[in-house]
């Protein structure tokens, strides 16, 4: 049982809080968070969640820009495996997820800032508890600051073009 | 004493210092380890009302109970609790409070746990012959006329040692326990509740 | 032949006294074995069952003594005889690795006396354990000389070679020494307090406690018809043996089960004389039931059909 | 192109008000950009509420509507249709669930819960801007449904909506419907036959019209959706020409191979390899075991096709697959009883005279191995004394946490028979007594006149092993009587152990094939444990009776019932609405890479030779986006999940964190939770 609440001993928090944006599968996890909700479970305001049909919806692209964004780090949360509403979804996310942190390792992210977890849609209670375990892993590396670091390597983009904008460039061009 | 009821002191420090011990509070009253425990007969509390008495703060009442001086850590309870709770650890941890709160029943044999103690703390192991005789002569001492024949076809057949057969390094033993007393003193003195 | 297997040794007090033959027999059926014991440099008490209750961190760190000496031999399995200290090397190892706080304070204790320990670097068996499965049966069947046919043992586990737990055996219904027992030809009574207690420490404690649980087991196991209870554990065997005589007296029984280690049967069916098998440092001697080896007994006979109106057995 | 975009926070009474700032919230969200208006109000699912957005889009003409309200699962559809019915497309709305995700969650503190709500509408409106009109799908729903477990819980729906002039398939795995009612002899607290209330269900269902009865069968595959299910059923061998047979008999009394039969006799008694399990059986006819068949274990007998008067007897008779097409499912596949050899000191399977609850069920019906006379596994004594044992793989976490709920009646019911046929003494050694239905508390109060005695404490052993006089030759319970804090040995004859009810041991593979949830422990998972007990995640997917969890045969019958009234309610509507979140190829760009092919789970994407593209087949997709985000050139669309609409929420979730917008990374210091 993770501790019922997270301290920020790390000194490099200031007066700031850890922020997690959290991919919660719309079958499984999201309604994990629902019923922790019905349930009153108090957990720390450090997730904002954002819902999707399933973790195979995961592109590693939401995660940097999650990351790029500000967020300190990134939960993936889906079905048990075997129990992917979509067959095998999360199978999917799993080898996404393993690559993803391999190769944000090599700019600087520490693995334990993008994290998979499951939670079955009756599981309110292992939900609060991965929020719980998630942010005092995060609250213990302290602040990502991506964005100063990682766009001094890569100049920061304009926000990625749509598909439309592609193809009006290919039009004109 | 009913002064004592609500008052949990007992209660948390058993569950704090007994590995696993929070399953204490999911208790169920059930009596598989009262129905299972070889000397249940011989405890003035089954394990099962042990547990109600520690959960309704009867500290006093606990300590002084022979239960975990019977405990003869066959550990039938603790397997068969349908609610997983180390109960065989807790006899441990209770008597150890009991000795230290010198609290302990008129039963309670800390005299024997004692002898044998203090022998492996002085030789590195233990010395039945000794042990069975100080022990005996200490505590029982009639008894030693039956367990004297005992004794002697024992050591006909070799199988009693008239002196004990300590280790070598001696030293090294004795700084190791001498720390390890320190850490847990330190550390109750933490655990205590204020 | 393949290289023999090794192990490191921790044999226990008792070994070295009231279970002197245990001690020998299981070196020499070992040897036998192609098992390589080497027993650990200066071990220490293993604390019994008394320790703990004194103080659970010194317990801790008294085993871990042990363990961190082991650790420094080539092996990696730490191997005893005792169920004692089986259990509490067993269950330091294991609860070190499971809390790392006391996995610090241990290794701090240890650190006063210059040594330290990795939980989980040994594994720690009993021998009973090595014998049936590094060995097999099949191995332990092929060194028969003698079969133990006609002679009728209770296999008695007693409480710390299954309790709390150990991964593989039932914690209340173990078999292995049962199936030993018939590789070496003998008679298998199927026990029902296989794994009750012997009275432990109660004996110096509680006679009426004691003796009464030490009557219960010699009770059952003539109820059954054995000739003699076969344990693996120093202390099962010094209480069955040794008080046999004053539980007679408490309770006006006749018992007279002669209690033998099965390192000693299995030495008798390797062929080993009486004295390397060490029979006669028991206290209720064993050569009558000894003396039925070799006997056609009934039970040997298979057993008769079941009635035919009787309903069906539940698949075991 | 500017959007209007309105935003309405709901207070749900206290339920977000109490620990969310609303007034704040609403006023901070309408400096967010596009913007247009943003309001808070008591209840917006009320239908002033909804009148309130409906009348904003109208005069004020907005573009995209925002709820920050309960949780999308909730009311989504509620504001999606008051969108419509203000012209506006439905797939414009966004909600935000400020209340399960943030008032919820962090009462122990406004401010966070406030700041929460604030990332999360922050995200809602940056979302709703990416969205784009949509229009569902509408499907017919196939009246037919497919009803699987022939118990009855699968009985009754089965009966209901046949009776209410639908055709229904009813699967059943073993030779005959029934299932485990069709074991018992009596049923609590009223003491009727099962036979007697049973059997004719069972008829109905075989002479019913509307019906297909499918036994012997089970189920291969799942495939389609709501309304359009195509199920793969293999209907095994009978080995009978079910044509000619008439179920005479003749063929299994000269059957010469005995074997235990498991199932129906639950290991007590004897059946022949050709065998019908029980007099009653629906269908009548009977099939070959051929694990226990001579014949096809030996190669010759053939004794039931010497005497079959009508030739029915097919040695050759294969297995059969079929595609159902139905346009909803009801999983009835009930429960197992607990395997008592995991709990070694009870000594089943060891001890002659240990039976579990269901060997008893059989022992005390007439048709059973005994003809209803309680006796010993001797086949001859009488008890004079039993024990019944409560909580056996139940309430215990080495197996089941959970409380099996009908045990308690079931050895009450056995208390009571056993004392009718027999006069024993009857020991009821239990934890709890759990009595909570109507006239069952009655039941334990006639027991307890009956002179059944009640030992609370759970039993620790069973042994045949004698420690004093009077135990000799019996079997020994050894209990803590918890109401005397004392140990007893109580010596019995017989002992009846109440085995949990578990899950079946394939439900996790039925589970994932039929697309539905379930527990860890394996039963499947309701809608709503509440407000939806019978529907489950997946639309056109019920559930009824045991598979869900431990049930007696009222409320299994209950939710047969239910689960037919929804699948009624779906087809009397006869069209129901898909959601057209789907994926979309931009055939233009494809590379044909076909790396979508193999990933999409539903084989919806096919590779069109010419030109050289992938194509989804929008009746099979789901709408997963697993073949979205693994795109290698982005040019599938996941409508109402696209890309950026995501990368948009994201955004807007950060929107107080984001480098380079002006604002620090630092929010003011909120207090931690709280212990």
């Amino acid at each position: 049982m993770p501790k019922r609440d997270y301290s920020l001993d790390n000194p490099a928090w200031g007066t700031r809080r850890p922020v997690i944006v959290g991919f919660l599968c719309n079958w499984c996890s999201y309604r994990a968070a629902d019923l922790a909700g019905i349930s009153r479970m108090g957990y720390p305001s450090t997730l904002r969640d954002i819902r999707i049909m399933c973790t195979g919806r995961l592109d590693p692209t939401f995660v940097i820009k999650a990351l790029r964004e500000g967020a300190d780090g990134a939960l993936v949360m889906g079905c048990h495996p075997g129990q992917c509403h979509y067959d095998a979804g999360n199978y999917k996310a799993m080898r996404r997820m393993a690559l993803l942190r391999r190769t944000l390792a090599q700019f600087g992210v520490h693995p334990d800032r993008i994290q998979l977890a499951w939670a079955s849609a009756a599981q309110g209670t292992l939900f609060t508890e991965t929020v719980f375990k998630m942010t005092n892993a995060i609250a213990r590396l302290g602040p990502l600051e991506w964005h100063d670091t990682i766009d001094e390597l890569v100049p920061r983009a304009p926000a990625m073009p749509s598909a439309e904008t592609l193809v009006e460039e290919a039009s004109h061009g | 004493m009913a002064d004592s009821i609500g008052n949990h002191d007992l209660l948390q420090r058993a569950i704090a210092s007994t590995p696993g011990g929070q399953a204490l509070m999911e208790c169920l009253q059930c009596g598989t380890c009262g129905g299972s425990c070889p000397s249940g007969q011989d405890m003035d509390a089954t394990p099962r009302k042990l547990i109600a008495m520690l959960r309704a703060g009867m500290d006093d009442e606990v300590l002084s109970s022979n239960t975990p001086w019977y405990c003869v850590s066959c550990y039938y309870c603790a397997v068969r609790c349908p609610q997983q709770i180390p109960i065989t650890d807790l006899m441990y941890t209770l008597k150890h409070i009991a000795i230290e709160r010198g609290q302990y029943n008129k039963e309670a044999h800390v005299g024997f746990s004692e002898s044998f103690i203090d022998y492996v703390e002085r030789y590195g192991r233990s010395f039945e012959f000794g042990l069975a005789t100080r022990y005996n002569l200490t505590h029982h001492p009639f008894r030693m006329v039956g367990k004297a024949g005992l004794g002697f076809q024992m050591m006909q057949k070799g199988r009693l040692n008239a002196t004990p057969d300590p280790i070598k390094d001696m030293p090294q033993l004795t700084a190791i326990l001498a720390e390890a007393r320190r850490i847990e003193s330190h550390e109750e003195a933490q655990d205590e509740p204020v | 032949m393949s290289q023999s297997r090794q192990y490191a040794y921790y044999p226990g007090c008792s070994m070295r006294a009231t279970a002197h033959a245990y001690d020998r027999t299981a070196r020499r059926v070992s040897e036998m074995l192609d098992l390589s014991l080497q027993e650990i440099e200066d071990w220490n008490c293993c604390g019994a069952t008394e320790y703990m209750s004194i103080s659970a961190l010194q317990a801790y760190s008294l085993v871990a003594r042990n363990l961190s000496l082991a650790a420094t031999q080539n092996a990696t399995d730490l191997v005893s005889p005792c169920s004692a200290c089986y259990l509490n090397l067993r269950k330091t190892n294991d609860n070190m690795k499971k809390y790392p706080d006391l996995n610090d304070q241990v290794n701090q204790a240890l650190a006063a006396g210059g040594i330290s320990y990795t939980p989980g670097a040994l594994r720690v068996r009993h021998l009973l354990d090595v014998i049936v499965e590094d060995v097999g049966f099949d191995a332990v069947a092929a060194l028969v000389k003698q079969p133990l046919k006609g002679m009728k043992v209770a296999p008695y586990y007693g409480c710390l070679i299954v309790r709390p737990s150990v991964d593989g055996y039932d914690t209340e219904y173990p078999t292995h020494l049962d199936k030993l027992m018939q590789t070496l030809g003998a008679g298998v009574v199927d026990f029902p307090l296989k794994t009750h207690c012997c009275g432990g420490h109660m004996t110096q404690i509680s006679e009426e406690t004691a003796f009464e649980l030490i009557r219960r087991i010699l009770h059952n196991a003539a109820d059954y018809g054995a000739d003699a209870i076969v344990t693996l554990c120093p202390m099962c065997q010094l209480n069955l043996d040794a008080y046999q005589p004053q539980v007679n007296a408490m309770f006006g029984t006749r018992f007279n089960i002669p209690i033998l280690f099965f390192t000693q049967l299995m030495g008798l069916a390797f062929g080993l004389t009486f004295d390397e098998a060490e029979i006669g440092s028991e206290i209720i001697p064993a050569l009558a039931a000894l003396g039925k080896i070799g006997q056609e007994s009934p039970e040997q006979v298979a057993p008769k059909r079941r009635d035919k109106k009787a309903l069906p057995m539940p698949i075991p | 192109m500017d959007e209007k975009i309105g935003v309405y926070v709901c207070h749900c009474g206290h339920n977000i008000a109490g620990t969310v700032d609303v007034e704040g919230l609403s006023k901070w969200a309408s400096t967010l950009p596009d913007v247009a208006v943003a309001r808070d109000y008591r209840f917006m699912c009320s239908s002033l509420g909804q009148e309130l957005v409906e009348k904003d889009i109208k005069e004020l003409g907005l573009t995209r509507v925002v709820v920050a309200a309960c949780s999308p699962h909730m009311h989504e559809p509620t504001f999606r249709r008051a969108c419509e019915r203000a012209g506006l497309n439905r797939y414009l709305f966004e909600m935000a669930n400020i209340r399960e995700h943030a008032s919820w969650v962090h009462q122990h503190s406004i401010e966070s819960a406030t700041d929460k709500a604030k990332s999360l509408v922050s995200g809602a409106v940056r979302r709703v801007k990416e969205l784009k009109p949509l229009e569902p799908f509408m499907v017919d729903i196939n009246p037919t449904t497919l009803v699987v477990g022939g118990g009855i819980a699968g009985i009754n729906a089965a009966l209901e909506i046949a009776n209410a002039g639908h055709a229904v398939y009813l699967l059943e795995r073993e030779p005959s419907i029934g299932g485990h009612m069709a074991q018992f002899d009596k049923t609590f607290p009223t003491l009727d036959c099962a036979a007697c209330i049973l059997t004719p269900k069972m008829f109905d269902v075989g002479n019913h019209p509307n019906i297909t009865l499918m036994t012997y069968s089970e189920v291969e595959q799942v495939d389609g959706y709501v309304g359009n299910f195509k199920v793969r059923v293999r209907q095994k061998a009978r080995k009978i020409n079910t044509d000619l047979c008439t179920g005479c008999g003749d063929c299994w009394e000269k059957c010469p191979a005995k074997v235990v039969d498991q199932v129906y006799e639950a290991g007590l008694g004897y059946r022949t390899a050709i065998y019908r399990p029980f007099p009653q059986a629906v269908p009548k006819y009977p099939v070959i075991d051929m694990e226990s068949c001579i014949y096809y274990q030996k190669g010759t007998c053939k004794a039931c096709e010497k005497f079959c008067p009508t030739g029915a007897i097919d040695f050759e008779q294969e297995d059969k697959v079929l595609e159902l097409n139905v346009g909803n499912i009801v999983l009835a596949t009930g429960y197992e009883l607990f395997d008592p050899r995991r709990i070694s000191p009870y000594g089943y399977g060891r001890l002659a005279n240990v039976f579990t609850s269901l060997e008893f069920e059989r022992m005390l019906n007439a048709s059973g191995p005994t003809g209803g006379k309680v006796i010993l596994r001797d086949g001859e004594t009488q008890p004079k004394s039993v024990a019944i044992v409560h909580c056996v793989g139940s309430r215990d976490k080495n197996h089941n946490v959970y409380c099996s709920a009908t045990c308690c009646m079931a050895a009450l019911k056995f208390g009571h028979l056993v004392k009718e046929r027999t006069g024993a003494e009857v020991y009821s050694f239990y934890i709890d007594i759990r009595t909570s239905a109507k006239n069952y508390e009655e039941f334990y109060h006639r027991l307890l006149d009956e002179g059944m005695n009640f030992v609370r404490g759970r039993v620790a052993e069973i042994t045949d092993a004698a420690r004093q006089p009077g135990e000799e030759g019996k079997l020994v319970v050894q209990v803590e009587d918890t109401l005397l804090g004392k140990q007893r040995r109580i010596p019995v004859d017989m002992v009846i152990l109440m085995g949990a009810m578990e899950p079946r041991r394939d439900a996790v593979d039925t589970a994932h094939r039929f697309g539905i949830g379930c527990s860890e422990a394996g039963f499947f998972t309701e809608k709503h444990p509440k407000l939806d007990p019978v529907a489950t995640m997946t639309d056109g997917v019920f559930i009824a009776g045991a598979c869900q969890g431990p049930k007696d045969i009222p409320d299994s019958v209950g939710q047969g019932a239910a689960a037919a009234a929804r699948v009624l309610t779906l087809i009397g509507q006869g069209r129901v609405e898909i959601e057209p979140v789907r994926a979309n190829i931009d055939e233009a760009r494809c590379s044909g890479c076909r790396i979508c092919n193999n990933l999409c789970p539903y084989g919806a994407i096919d590779f069109i030779e010419e030109p050289g593209v992938s194509r989804v087949n929008p009746a099979l997709c789901k709408g997963c986006g697993t073949c979205v985000a693994a795109c290698p050139s982005q040019i599938i669309t996941g409508q109402h999940f696209t890309f950026e609409s995501i990368m948009a929420q994201i955004e807007g979730v950060l929107f107080d964190v984001r480098a380079g917008n002006g604002q620090s990374h630092t929010v003011e210091q909120l207090p931690l939770e709280p212990a």
